[in-house]
């Protein structure tokens, strides 16, 4: 031990045992810390992994905050195909068409397709949904082994011929019958 | 006799996914041994073009983008830029707004700097000590998801105050969390920081010093080392902590080198006790009102130039924002992030280290490579 | 050798390697389930009941591992290389109190030697790799274990001294199966130098707390990329058997060993299976103890940095051993005429 | 051919064996780092799956992505997982991994690619910005699922129950 000189021989032997002293106790506050883990079962010192697939000490979509930001769901009737979610978001996952419906007021929304692998789960389209049919679910179990999986769809599908038929048959049937007196 | 002739210094190129890296950037050293002769960084593996992207959207519809520049410390990047924004268009911020912007902004100064001390910690070998940091992060995310609904990007401030108004429950959450948080910095002090193996490992190594500091304009924590008022929070009037500043709390001793990797872990560990003092203050006294400026739906802002500058868990952030008439969105936004001077002093920094502190040196000045090549 | 003879080595050599893989699948296992709860958290716990089964699966993963473009360019006889020290190392620890493998007076410096040229010919092996990592990683190893030996070779001594004699009958002699009666518990020295001989394990086969990082035991092992199948998991797990057989070492040396009470021994059935079954529990249950208190010391410690660790050998290790060594002598030779 | 009773036994193990022990390679891009480093925190643990990160692609299975893939990052993610040994597989965390999401290439004008998929062949995508640690565990199961070749019905497969299928007449609303 390079001690300085001989008489501080003497000094470093005892700074040595000093050091020595110093870093057994540390060492022995951290193990102690550490032990603590080991044995008490106080609630902080338990552990607190959420064991994910089992509901019970994971939380499950409803147990997260009501402001949660999760996969998006379109009540497609409430839907009025504006298009606005689609002209804000930012990386543009929204593919909507929408045809003449039966209603004359109303469109009827064939495709609404929400592509979540582009999503960036943000909210500005919630935010900018004007009838509120778009929503925040708090449900995050998205993850798919192929792309297309990834897709979400919530249109109404294109309209057939025997359906317009069918529709204006109906027509006719509501307007002579009378009913007249419905707005 | 002629000097003994030196071994050729060894060539290492570390690529851009390396495990000793904090980042994605690319490393070249030259080694005389075991030890760093001469480093050299190679940014620009992550440029994703934000600041153009930006130019297309509009006020509003920019708020995304700017989360994704740093996910961890999103609410500064938006901080500063709805700041110049309201400075542009003249919006008279509510004081709710202010106070609920200046919680969020405690909050994520709080779990970015936890991210880091746990990052230092495990380039450091000390797992548990890694494990505890991140288990306190987890309580802050559940605040922040509480509030804005998501972890990490949360989108949650818009030019002209906030998105929505704080959810019922949640200061007394936020106190609640922050007691716990500064009863659990005594038990890391005795596991981590004055554990006497940990500062032996840490302790004399990557020093930033006075000079470094002030020939790369440094700021943040390495600049905060040396004086603790280096801190925009304070000075300037924008940022709106008025006596907000705790005083000092217990001082700092048992530092051997100032300006080594334990210096700035002490000061780190302490100044996430300093945040959650001051949420606990400002949580009591938050103002009533409106959150949001009353003219912020219809944005108008006029053509012009602002700047606004906020201090990140990472340092200072300046942000120039310049709009057009006619367009909807900013038309030109500039950011200068803190790591740029970080990334700038690598060089010089990590000359005459260790190998085997490679990773320690990195982790623990904090860079952030998404940050500086946008 | 008559064949009897060679039957019964080669039976008793099957017998230790039964109880020695065992012992590491639990010493893995109980490693990642303390190691977790220390850290507030559960560990593996999807593979088996409470992840019992978890290292087998770490165990099977790597058998069907193909390294793309590499015909195993390393070939086999590098494998031979790291396995046949470790092999003799069997041989020799003595497991259970019917099991010392080759019963003609084997000398404690053997397996230390044994032990000695295990740690260091896979890190001489990891040199050919080329990588630069690998090399400088491997020199920093090949230094540690140095660092580790020469405190070794003093608490060895320390017991070669008290029992008169480095063979393995000796040192049974003079511990008992009581725990007062070990030689570890004798004397505060030989509690000293027994702790220097734990450190030294852990220093010479690099396991955490002195593994500098996964990145450098990572590149240690890197020197075997061409490796597959059953030829990866011995050079994966190599190290963490031959820490494991350093530490049947340690039992045997310093914390009794297998001694069995006096009336079972001595009774007829000295040598039938319920006893050496008992005897080698005895051992295992102690080696794991050990063990346990490194993986919490490893837990609770950030992981050295060579300079310290060389540091922490030279000046504290091996002065410590020293000085317990010639105190020791000093009062036992006063002491006892 | 059919596998006789041993081989199918034999590679069933295995595949328990691979799905149960994954060393993965983290890449670190972009956001969705910080939400993988709290899965592997305490509170979501990842070591509970056996899934450890790794320091070299030699010794992993297993290639997380996150962050976007810039063209000239691209070149070295390949080499990447070039040098991980077989069997490997590949999970995209995140939206940027997975499709590009906001920094798509029509986004940033081709200096990112569309996702990983042109990259590296990809096992889970894992969607989200920045996905949820029980997500990102979520894609765990089902890449383990995967690998054992177990189907997936315990969990859902995609979101199709979203989609209401067309209605017929009697949505016809007469008021």
């Amino acid at each position: 031990m390079n001690g300085s000189g001989s008489g501080g021989f003497l000094g470093s032997f005892i700074e040595y045992f000093r050091s020595l002293f110093r870093a057994a106790s540390a060492l022995g506050r951290a193990i102690q810390t550490g032990l603590t883990y080991l044995f008490s079962t106080s609630e902080a010192k338990k552990e607190i992994t959420e064991l994910y697939p089992d509901p019970v000490s994971s939380r499950t979509p409803d147990e997260l905050p009501t402001r949660s930001r999760g996969l998006l769901h379109n009540d497609i009737l409430k839907c009025t195909g504006c298009y606005a979610c689609s002209k804000v978001c930012p990386s543009d996952c929204f593919k909507i068409q929408t045809e003449e419906g039966p209603k004359p007021g109303k469109l009827w929304v064939s495709v609404f397709e929400i592509n979540d692998a582009k999503c960036l789960f943000c909210g500005l389209c919630v935010e900018v949904c004007e009838p509120g049919s778009l929503v925040h679910t708090r449900n995050y179990e998205g993850s798919s082994e192929t792309l297309e999986k990834l897709r979400a769809e919530f249109g109404r599908g294109p309209i057939s011929r025997e359906m317009r038929e069918k529709w204006k048959r109906q027509r006719e049937l509501q307007t002579e019958g009378g009913f007249e007196g419905q707005p | 006799m002629s000097a003994p002739e030196r071994l050729s210094p060894i060539q290492w190129d570390l690529g851009p996914f390396h495990a000793l890296l904090s980042g994605v950037y690319r490393l070249r050293l030259s080694l005389d041994g075991e030890v760093i002769e001469r480093a050299e960084v190679e940014t620009g593996f992550t440029t994703r073009g934000v600041e153009q992207i930006l130019t297309r959207q509009s006020w509003r519809g920019a708020i995304p983008f700017l989360d994704r520049i740093d996910p961890d410390g999103a609410v500064f990047f938006e901080w500063a830029y709805c700041l110049a924004v309201e400075q542009l268009s003249a919006l008279e911020l509510p004081r709710r707004a202010h106070g609920i912007r200046v919680i969020l902004g405690e909050l994520s100064r709080i779990s970015s700097h936890l991210l880091s001390l746990a990052k230092v910690a495990k380039a450091a070998g000390a797992e548990s000590a890694f494990h505890l940091l991140i288990r306190e992060r987890e309580r802050v995310l559940d605040l922040l998801e509480l509030l804005c609904g998501a972890r990490h990007a949360l989108g949650f401030l818009l030019p002209g105050g906030v998105r929505e108004d704080v959810t019922e429950g949640f200061l007394e959450r936020v106190q609640e969390v922050c007691q716990q948080i500064l009863q659990r910095i005594k038990e890391y002090n005795d596991l981590v920081t004055y554990n006497e193996a940990f500062v032996r490992r840490l302790s004399g190594r990557g020093v930033i010093t006075k000079e470094m500091v002030a020939r790369h304009r440094m700021t943040g924590i390495p600049a905060r080392v040396f004086d603790r008022e280096q801190d925009l929070r304070w000075s300037s009037s924008r940022l709106g902590y008025f006596g907000l500043k705790p005083e000092a709390l217990e001082s700092i001793e048992a530092i051997t080198f100032p300006g080594d990797v334990h210096h700035r872990f002490v000061i780190r560990l302490h100044e996430v006790s300093q945040s959650a003092q001051i949420l606990q203050v400002l949580s009591q006294k938050l103002a009533a009102g409106p959150f949001l400026a009353k003219g912020s739906a219809q944005l108008i802002v006029p053509e012009g130039e602002a700047e606004a500058e906020v201090e990140t868990a990472r340092g200072r952030l300046a942000v120039r924002v310049g709009s057009q008439a006619g367009r909807p969105g900013p038309a030109e936004i500039q950011f200068s992030p803190p790591s740029r001077a970080l990334f700038d002093a690598v060089p010089q920094y990590l000359v005459g280290a260790p190998l085997q502190d490679l990773s320690l040196l990195l982790q623990s000045i904090d860079l952030l490579a998404t940050e500086v090549d946008r | 050798m008559s064949l009897s003879a060679l039957w019964q080595q080669s039976l008793q050599l099957a017998a230790t390697l039964l109880v020695m893989l065992p012992g590491v699948y639990l010493q893995a296992w109980l490693d990642s389930k303390l190691g977790a709860d220390l850290q507030a958290r559960v560990g593996p716990s999807r593979a088996g009941s409470a992840g019992w089964l978890q290292p087998m699966a770490d165990f099977l993963r790597l058998w069907q591992k193909v390294r793309p473009g590499s015909k195993g360019e390393h070939g086999s006889a590098l494998w031979w290389a790291q396995g046949a020290p470790l092999f003799a190392l069997l041989a020799i620890t003595p497991v259970g109190a019917g099991l010392p493998l080759l019963t003609a007076p084997m000398s404690v410096l053997m397996s230390l030697m044994m032990a000695i040229s295990f740690a260091w010919i896979g890190i001489i092996l990891s040199w050919r790799s080329g990588l630069v990592e690998a090399r400088l990683a491997s020199i920093r190893q090949m230094a540690l274990g140095a660092a580790g030996i020469f405190p070794a070779l003093l608490a060895i001594l320390q017991v070669g001294f008290s029992a008169q004699g480095l063979s393995w009958q000796k040192v049974d002699q003079i511990q008992g199966w009581v725990p007062w009666s070990w030689f570890a518990f004798s004397s505060p020295f030989a509690f000293v130098s027994a702790m220097v001989f734990v450190a030294a394990g852990l220093l010479l086969f690099s396991s955490p707390p002195f593994h500098l990082g996964s990145e450098a035991v990572r590149w240690i092992v890197a020197g075997f990329p061409g490796e597959a199948g059953i030829r990866l998991i011995w050079v994966r797990f190599s190290q963490r058997i031959a820490h494991f057989c350093w530490t049947l070492l340690t039992v045997r040396l310093f914390f009794g060993g297998a001694a069995l009470p006096s009336l079972l021994t001595s009774s007829a059935d000295a040598g039938s299976a319920p006893v050496i079954a008992l005897s080698i529990a005895l051992t295992l249950l102690k080696a794991l103890t050990i063990l346990a208190g490194t993986s919490i010391l490893s837990r609770t410690l950030p992981s050295v940095r060579a300079d310290q660790a060389h540091e922490f050998s030279w000046r504290v290790l091996s002065p410590l051993a020293l000085l317990a060594l010639v105190l020791g002598r000093l009062i036992s030779v006063g002491g006892a005429p | 051919m059919k596998q006789g009773w041993i081989q199918s036994s034999v590679s069933r193990l295995f595949g328990w064996a691979q799905a149960h022990s994954l060393r993965y390679f983290p890449i670190h891009m972009g956001c969705c780092s910080d939400e993988l480093l709290q899965a592997v925190g305490c509170r979501y643990d990842l070591e509970r799956f056996g899934v450890l990160p790794e320091v070299d692609p030699v010794f992993s299975d297993l290639l997380i992505v996150s962050g976007a893939i810039t063209t000239r990052s691209a070149p070295e993610l390949k080499k990447i997982y070039e040098q991980m040994p077989h069997p490997k597989f590949v999970m995209a965390i995140g939206s940027c991994a997975c499709s590009g999401g906001a920094f798509g290439p029509e986004a940033t004008g081709a200096s990112t690619l569309a996702g990983l998929s042109g990259v590296v062949p990809v096992d889970i995508y894992v969607p989200g910005c920045p996905p949820r640690p029980e997500a990102i565990l979520e894609g765990l199961l089902r890449l383990q699922d995967k690998i054992e070749g177990k189907k997936t019905a315990s969990r859902k497969q995609g979101r199709k129950q979203g989609r209401i299928d067309r209605l017929e007449t009697d949505e016809w609303d007469l008021r």
